[in-house]
């Protein structure tokens, strides 16, 4: 038994479950909490696939920073426990959950399927050193992605004044 | 993989001793005698007025929506600093000087208008 | 995290010894702070209990631990009470993260009649290679145990005190993300380790492709980064939750904030994951200002040397120069502490507007200022310019 | 092949890319679930951005099995645009909240310019 299958399957069972219970659970904060939890630990499975930029901003864009946004707003909503959570009809869920179960199947074969198609490269390289890996990441997004990477720039710009200009709008009880 | 088993080892160990730590000191301390007046929610000693979570201001998840776009901006500069200096070292300077000084002006562009536009204002 | 049997129990018993050692020495604190506010205003502070009041600290504990274990009404109770246990997690990571010492190299030894080695001990928890920005995201995690803790009280002042602390720590993380761009442009690092190797020795730099040195000075970052230093600091402050910038605690406005309903040890956790934020920020301030473990004008292989003509084996020189570095960078991180609490006796508390004003209005701007002078300054500097 | 053979061989043989694949489809079709069945709009943000998270993963995952860091670079981007959506995506729920008090996805259905 390797320590990285056990990490693996030990980090894969904790992410479904909470994702599950980010689905299933009635009180939407511990919804956004368990999101939480299913963020670190996604970051941890970067981790393991050595993206360690990555799971560095998954940490903090992620857990650190949109869900800390969705939980403060779920505790200014003061949100009870909802009856009606689910969407009605016994038919039409069926159908939703049984695409989505289906969807997954179809992944799941396609992925056993083509098996053996994509070149692997070998990734038993040495040590990556989180360093180099970013440098190079670097690299690439400030030459071939430098484009993408301003235009990313002004979207964040026009979603700040967009979002401030939506909470502009007068009306309402809060203040 | 070698770092992330003592990161794992280490949560879960602190979380037992938080948990554990608590759960002994149920053990020892007195049990609770309850009344009513203890047990009802802190309001500086009288009745309890509102059921707990009243009306609270939008600036605060204004505030964190701004955060977040801002923090990204941020983390995009981190691997932006970390090969400047092999940017320098290759003659290519001034290129990764202009491409964040692009990125830059948008960042103080979006700053200066939060500030004009008193979104950030408390009072 | 290791090879054989040895090298995986050396590794955790050291964790669990950073660990302890963490939470050891927040009793300390508590007693420097209580001692040191009544020094700075000429009060005698705890003085009763054993020699200078120091067994104050054993009568806190018991106190703590015999309290009644009591739980408000309507209170979200698994969240009440996950919230401190998981306030000490962010704390204690970021900690374990940072190194404390040299690594420490053994050689193959023999021991029960059989051979080990050689071995690489970090001295630290663990080693990541992105140093910065894992301890970066993990101490942005503590925000949750405080959302939870408001939250979970079912009080108005303790959600309020929680969105008030976390709007805060929010704020001032921008700023402290901001100003260790200056440090990751200088060092062209995430690894703590490789930051603290580029500060020995004497002040040395490039100057138009020419080496210049300052013999009398050390290679530290706060000379090539005051004003980031000086940013990195207060935003840890607000970090931290400390006065000045302790507005979550406003007795006048919002009783004791976020754990206004916590009482007893429960209470006491909040104030280890507290002290514990404090020590992985003095540690971050001495790795990336001051040189981290390093001596002034003493160099690791040299003192190693000393201890060989001593007469010490090389693998106990190496545990001997590990931990006279150690000491180093323990006193460094004690000062910061004693900073800390210094600044808390002194300067009074900020009002909300004003601590929001000084996070957005005036730090961010000249967090950004200090990239942009350092990016300018290392590029006329480094580039060859012939 | 039978399917049986396939479940076996999937989980007996070591860690690779169809097992971080395996993972992704699923976390994917967790969120799909969500948004298909939940009424709440902050819980059907919240899975989507579960869903961004499963192809984030599936990202990673190929470009570490085939050592191509542009993989990489397209999770920044899409953590990126995933905030924005998230900050955009509650700010018009908290401005509908505050005048409708109502976050029921059902409800939106019948707002008028």
């Amino acid at each position: 038994m390797d320590v990285s299958i056990l990490l693996f399957y030990g980090l894969a069972t904790i992410i479904v479950f909470f994702a599950l219970a980010v689905v299933i659970s009635d009180n939407p904060i511990y919804s956004a909490l368990y999101l939480a939890i299913t963020m670190v630990t996604l970051a941890f499975v970067y981790f393991l696939l050595k993206a360690f930029f990555i799971a560095g901003v998954q940490l903090i864009v992620y857990a650190g920073a949109v869900m800390v946004l969705f939980v403060m707003v779920m505790m200014m909503f003061d949100l009870k426990k909802e009856k009606n959570s689910f969407s009605k009809g016994k038919f039409a869920n069926f159908i939703k959950v049984g695409s989505a179960g289906w969807l997954c199947g179809l992944i799941f074969a396609s992925i056993m399927l083509s098996k053996g198609m994509l070149p692997l490269a070998n990734t038993n390289t040495p040590q990556a050193v989180a360093d180099t890996s970013t440098k190079e990441l670097a690299i690439l997004l400030y030459t071939d992605y430098i484009f993408a990477f301003e235009l990313l720039g002004l979207l964040l710009l026009l979603i700040a004044v967009g979002a401030v200009a939506v909470s502009r709008i007068k009306g309402g009880t809060h203040e | 993989m070698n770092s992330l088993v003592p990161i794992i080892a280490l949560t879960i160990f602190v979380l037992l001793f938080g948990a554990g730590l608590l759960f002994l000191v149920s053990l020892v301390g007195p049990k609770p005698k309850n009344s009513s007046a203890k047990n009802s929610t802190y309001e500086c000693g009288i009745d309890v007025q509102t059921t707990g979570h009243s009306k609270i201001s939008v600036r605060y998840y204004l505030t964190a929506i701004l955060f977040i776009l801002f923090d990204i901006e941020i983390i995009f500069m981190y691997p932006w600093a970390l090969a400047y200096g092999d940017f320098i070292k290759e003659g290519h300077g001034l290129y990764i000087l202009g491409a964040m000084g692009v990125f830059l002006l948008i960042f103080i562009i979006g700053l200066i208008w939060e500030i004009k536009s008193k979104a950030l204002e408390w009072d | 995290m290791g090879a054989d049997l040895f090298e995986v129990s050396v590794n955790l018993v050291k964790m669990i010894i950073i660990f302890v050692m963490m939470v050891q020495l927040v009793p300390l604190l508590v007693w420097v702070e209580r001692r040191g506010s009544a020094f700075i205003q000429n009060r005698l502070g705890p003085n009763r209990v054993g020699p200078l009041g120091l067994t104050q600290l054993l009568a806190d504990a018991v106190k703590f631990i015999f309290k009644e274990e009591f739980v408000p009404e309507k209170t979200k109770r698994f969240l009440f009470y996950a919230a401190p246990v998981v306030s000490l997690v962010p704390a204690a990571i970021a900690f374990g993260a940072i190194p404390l010492s040299l690594p420490i190299n053994i050689e193959q030894f023999e021991m029960f009649g059989s051979t080990f080695g050689p071995y690489r001990f970090a001295f630290q928890s663990f080693e990541v290679g992105i140093g910065i920005v894992f301890v970066l995201g993990i101490s942005s995690l503590g925000a949750y145990s405080m959302l939870m803790a408001g939250w979970s009280s079912n009080n108005k002042y303790s959600l309020l005190g929680a969105l008030r602390s976390c709007a805060q720590m929010i704020s001032y993380e921008l700023a402290l993300g901001l100003s260790i761009v200056g440090i990751l442009l200088l060092y062209g690092t995430f690894d703590f380790a490789t930051m603290i190797d580029a500060q020995q020795g004497p002040l040395t730099f490039m100057l138009l492709g020419k080496e210049v040195s300052v013999p009398f000075l050390p290679n530290w970052g706060i000379f090539y980064q005051p004003l980031g230093a000086i940013l990195f600091f207060t935003a840890v402050f607000a970090e931290t939750n400390r006065t000045p910038f302790d507005l979550p605690e406003a007795e006048a406005e919002l009783v004791a904030g976020y754990h206004t309903e916590y009482s007893g040890l429960k209470m006491n956790m909040f104030y280890i994951g507290e002290y514990g934020h404090m020590m992985a920020a003095s540690a971050l301030m001495a790795v990336f200002y001051f040189g981290g473990y390093d001596i002034p004008f003493l160099s690791p292989d040299s003192v190693r040397e000393t201890f060989l003509g001593w007469g010490l084996s090389a693998n106990k020189a190496a545990i001997a120069t590990a931990f006279l570095f150690h000491v180093s960078m323990f006193a460094k991180i004690l000062f910061f502490l004693w900073v800390f609490i210094w600044v808390r006796w002194t300067i009074p508390r900020f009002r909300y507007d004003q601590l929001m004003d000084l996070g957005w209005k005036t730090m961010l701007p000249w967090a950004l200022a200090n990239t942009i002078i350092t990016a300018i300054v290392i590029y006329i500097m480094r580039t060859n310019w012939s | 092949m039978n399917s049986l053979n396939m479940l076996g061989d999937f989980f007996l043989s070591p860690v690779g890319i169809n097992h971080y694949l395996g993972l992704s489809a699923i976390l994917f079709c967790i969120g799909m679930v969500g948004v298909l069945r939940r009424r709440n709009v902050l819980v059907i943000l919240m899975s989507i951005e579960l869903m961004l998270n499963a192809v984030n993963l599936s990202f990673v995952t190929f470009s570490h099995f085939t050592q191509n860091i542009n993989g990489q670079i397209m999770v920044f981007f899409v953590m990126t645009i995933a905030a924005a959506e998230a900050g955009v995506g509650l700010a018009i729920a908290v401005t509908i909240f505050k005048r409708f008090k109502e976050v029921n996805i059902e409800f939106f259905e019948q707002l008028k310019g």
